[in-house]
């Protein structure tokens, strides 16, 4: 029976609940609502209001209580409606969640879930992708899933790790996608990406909804002849770069895509690490294909322009392969 | 001599007021009734949406008390106060639509809009965020000596957003001539009030900014229009800020995508009986400021003005893309 | 028979907590003294240093009423609560010197120091962050059916914060067990409570939240735990959450390098009247639950106590370089 | 006679209030005390309580004002009374000032200017250098001056610009670093690196503090017969890759050098940069000098372990010399 991107980080929170009783669900509309996208429908009268716990508008208050509540020796998993609003409870993450630990030893297990993501004219503000203002901050873990398997394998990681995770769900793909997953319970590492296509030709390094893009670009491409490896890297941060530069040093040409706006973007930081460590083997420029550097437009001939899309990949490609 | 001149002054100038709420609240239900439930199901609204219908009494009997040079922050629930500033109906529903035309030009979706022109700034989505910038143009205001106000609209969920409190407390220090009005329509998305506050009223949160904080009945456009009177007078003469929390209900559901299954129907049968515009209505002919002919024609202008304003929207073509990354900065 | 023994048992039990109240206000007073005075001077502490000289009945008064399962939350100038607590002071002024003994091993600064064992969290400097994240551990508290409460302390500058509105709402709408103490010093670095808030106290803050606010003088330590103890009840009954705000008033700059000339020469005479420590010991005097010699000696043994804990601070290494990067993540 | 960096701020400010009627400052402690750091020390009695207006603990407060009043037609001049407590205005800046203009048309002409960076012992959240918050958000610009001359150029441009401008004062500079300005007038355009010392056999680009870092580096360098060429970027975002680029043709070697923590900070943007457009001329691995992933710890020997140092960009120069 074939399960969604988003049933599959359900039923993740669900086992997770099932399994351990300090784990409980704090967000605005999660509970008798079940949620903006109903991620969590069901939950409250499953699980009572005591483990679902409705809030006010008040993300600062969520993740504040979050981390007051994990310090106490529950496992908190916080939603934040859309990724957008995360904004609110900026210093909450950055500073009180991010650094408890080094500064006084202090583990902070939280984790907070984010719809991000475009591709549903949800404009400027339900369509961002914040990746980044988390990937440069240390003491934080930061998550992306692109399938439905590594999604509730790596929520329930998450929801044990001990440390504040931030898992950004694609919105785009919670009903987009679907695959079959194991019957019995199985977790997927934090801290690993995955060779998700082989290829000899050039590597394709990206992560979340771009997955899919990536792999249907390298369909594409397999036509003309070109191999193109994708390496879906699930979790940014800390950045698995022992997979991205082991991909790069087969390949030696690379070929970095998120949906992400490009400066400051994560395929930065990828590109310091592959010029950094395997220099030598480049045979080509480390090209980049994002998003441009502007808000996320609404309008959908616009918002299509703006996104990454397997033209702009297969194009880009071609060239690097030609180089 | 016509009926209407038989109405001394004060009637009169009652009687003209009543016109104009009830052309205003009505052309606000159209819009809305057409985005929500026409445009919106034909897939021509590919985004949220998001309307004030049972709440129309706010926007416009605060907005219509406004001068054009005081500075208006509507909420996703306000569309009158739009109309009311003059923003064309077709460029409304162009917005909605992603079109060109749109106030944003297809850069933003359904109330994120705003024209400094016309004195009115566009929310973003996070909730209360525009509670300190109101603060700020009031400042701006009386920095430079104009005689005018800012007036900012905010859900009673909203109350609870941190940017929310520090913009009340900041222009009540500041004593800043702003006037905040509340809609109440008693539930933030999914979540009632007593999941939203532990104080029964927002106006009970007045005392924290000591500022004078008033209930009044949100379905009432002239008892909302009365009250912004009121609240402005004291703005203008230089006291500080006015709260006017204005009680009503969401008669739909958060968005178009919510059936408001959590909402306990008694609840919308109850409102809907205290529907703004109904009540209107009735007052008008009980008190003879309008006969039922010159409504149902004020009815009727409104529907024509509103199949004008699609019909402008439908034609409105959709932003070029090669105009996708203009405009981000100033100097570009 | 001692005097001691002379006094009713209600009495013995008063004069034994004021004994107690004494000797941690002027453990707090005298650690602050030296840090900010001969150790700072000395260039021992590189780091920013925030005392609560005249406040130290705060801390004091209301930490000696938690249990200690009770979780606590105190901010800069609430150093009592920590000695209270049991954290040595030898490892406080270690934390002060950056030391490898200091509480956070040199990691952080001052008084953003806890430890979870003693159920006392670390501050980050943002104020009010402590706010929402002392509602959240009341939550947990509640949720695992201990009968413990969190206690939090904040400036009246802190309620400004937006952070701080988010925490209180949050707490009083889902009835948590957490006392609010507000540190009403009547300054915030420079600015003065005019400028800070329009309402004249931080108690009127309370009914916004439908929380009891009682204010209080806080400067009276047995007022204090008075209080503390009243609060303490009616959050154990699980009424929800409750706030004290204690009058005092602070009695040096911001911190060790502000000589606070903004602030009018007479506040400080006035209050200097008022000392918590002075008042306490002449009240132990004059209620017979102290000789003046047992008052001398309760100050002698804070000196020689302070004069250890220095002596230890000094004698701690600095943390390692090689240590640098550890612990940033549990699983490193 | 000598100005200092902090000297050149204020004057800087003051000018442009004499020049602007509508330039006023708005922040915590700015008025009467003249500011955390004395940067407006005299503002208050000289332009009143009109222009400097202090404010609540409310950082988010402060930049919406601003916002509101830019739009009103002021410019405001907001001060974060250090740049860690910025996260607490996040959603304003970045959400509510960056996207405005792209948004609607409306222009958000306003300036937040941030003491950031260490050296002070000042701890966690007296230290941080948050740039890179900023920096991959469209619509916002980034300046961090690392001279007086700079400074005092720099803040006239940015109150006279038309966009919200985060302006990162490094407080370990302030009263550091000093220079003869020049007498009249003048403005330093946002936008534009410049390269503070010629050399032939590598390239140091850097920001901030670490300029003079990077200078001392050089000189040292000098000693041992390699020539190092600085940039100084002075304008984090919009970023001048132009100038970045011309000077690794040039010398095919680049070390990028920042206080900030490595993941996610600008010399990752950099080398993607520069591995895009001038791969070719690349003769070595992009090398990096950066604090460490960890929050900036206060006591002392940490500290100075964490901070990047001339030692360490020697020792680097040297490797990428030799290469
Ligand atoms: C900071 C923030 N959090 C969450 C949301 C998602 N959201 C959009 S509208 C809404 C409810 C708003 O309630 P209220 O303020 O009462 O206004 P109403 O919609 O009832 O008019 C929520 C939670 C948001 N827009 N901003
Ligand atoms: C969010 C934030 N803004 C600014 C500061 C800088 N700051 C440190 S203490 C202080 C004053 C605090 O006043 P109050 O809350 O009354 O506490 P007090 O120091 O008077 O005890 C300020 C402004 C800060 N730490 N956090
Ligand atoms: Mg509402
Ligand atoms: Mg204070």
């Amino acid at each position: 029976m074939s399960t969604t991107y988003l049933e599959a980080i359900r039923q993740g929170l669900w086992e997770e609940m099932e399994r351990d009783p300090n784990v409980f669900l704090i967000g605005e509309d999660i509970g008798v609502y079940g949620g903006a996208f109903k991620v969590t429908d069901g939950f409250y009268e499953h699980f009572g209001e005591k483990r679902v716990v409705d809030t006010p508008i008040s993300e600062a208050a969520i993740v504040g209580a979050a981390i007051g509540a994990s310090y106490m020796g529950l496992r908190p998993v916080a939603e934040m409606q859309f990724a957008d609003f995360i904004t609110c409870a900026f210093d909450q993450i950055v500073n009180f969640a991010a650094k408890s630990r080094y500064r006084w030893g202090a583990a902070v297990p939280i984790v907070v879930r984010a719809p991000s993501g475009g591709g549903i004219h949800g404009g400027p503000f339900h369509s961002q992708n914040p990746e980044m203002w988390f990937v440069r901050t240390p003491g934080l873990k930061v998550v992306a899933p692109a399938t439905a398997y590594d999604a509730k394998g790596l929520i329930k990681s998450a929801i044990r790790d001990n440390d504040p995770v931030l898992f950004f769900e694609h919105k785009g793909l919670y009903r987009r996608i679907k695959e079959d997953l194991p019957a019995g319970e199985y977790t997927v590492p934090i801290g690993k990406a995955k060779v998700v296509r082989k290829g000899g030709h050039l590597s394709i390094v990206t992560y979340g909804a771009m997955v899919w893009t990536a792999l249907e670009a390298a369909d594409q491409l397999a036509g003309e002849g070109i191999s193109a490896e994708v390496v879906d890297l699930r979790t940014l941060l800390p950045l698995d770069r022992e997979t991205v530069c082991a991909s790069v040093k087969k390949t030696s040409k690379v070929l970095i895509l998120h949906e992400d706006t490009r400066t400051g973007g994560m395929a930065g930081e990828l590109a310091a690490s592959i010029s950094e460590s395997v220099f030598e083997y480049l045979d080509a420029p480390i090209v980049r294909v994002t998003a441009p550097d502007t808000p996320v437009p609404y309008s959908p001939p616009l918002e299509d322009a703006f996104l990454p899309n397997t033209a702009k990949v297969v194009e880009k490609a071609r060239w690097l392969y030609r180089y | 001599m016509s009926a209407t001149q038989a109405v001394p002054t004060g009637r009169r100038e009652e009687a003209a007021l009543a016109h104009k709420c009830l052309y205003y609240m009505s052309l606000m239900r159209e819009m809305e009734d057409r985005i929500e439930r026409k445009l919106y199901r034909q897939g021509k609204i590919v985004g949220g949406v998001y309307v004030g219908r049972g709440q129309e009494a706010i926007s416009t009997g605060a907005a219509l008390q406004a001068d054009p040079g005081d500075v208006l922050f509507p909420t996703h629930r306000d569309m009158a106060a739009y109309l009311i500033r003059g923003v064309p109906a077709g460029r409304i529903l162009a917005q909605y639509m992603g079109r060109a035309d749109g106030v944003t030009h297809g850069r933003d979706a359904n109330m994120h809009m705003g024209d400094l022109q016309l004195n009115v700034v566009a929310i973003i989505s996070a909730l209360a965020a525009t509670v300190p910038v109101a603060a700020g143009a009031a400042l701006a205001l009386k920095y430079l000596g104009r005689k005018n106000v800012a007036m900012c609209w905010f859900g009673e969920g909203s109350t609870s957003v941190g940017h929310w409190h520090e913009g009340m407390n900041f222009a009540s220090v500041q004593k800043l001539p702003v006037v905040w009005i509340c809609n109440n329509n008693q539930y933030a998305y999914s979540t009632p009030m007593s999941l939203q506050m532990a104080c029964a009223n927002v106006a009970d949160r007045g005392p924290a900014y000591n500022t004078p904080a008033e209930i009044i009945d949100g379905n009432d456009v002239l008892a909302v229009h009365q009250a912004t009177g009121r609240a402005l007078e004291y703005v203008r003469a230089g006291k500080g800020p006015y709260l006017l929390e204005c009680k009503t209900f969401r008669m739909t559901g958060h968005s178009a995508h919510d059936a408001a299954h959590y909402v306990p129907p008694e609840l919308f049968e109850e409102w809907g009986k205290l529907d703004p515009i109904a009540r209107l209505e009735a007052r008008m002919t009980a008190e003879g400021w309008a006969e039922r002919n010159e409504i149902d024609a004020i009815q009727a202008a409104v529907r024509k003005e509103v199949d004008e304003a699609v019909a402008f929207a439908e034609a409105s073509p959709y932003p070029d893309p090669a105009t996708l990354t203009d405009g981000v900065y100033g100097d570009q």
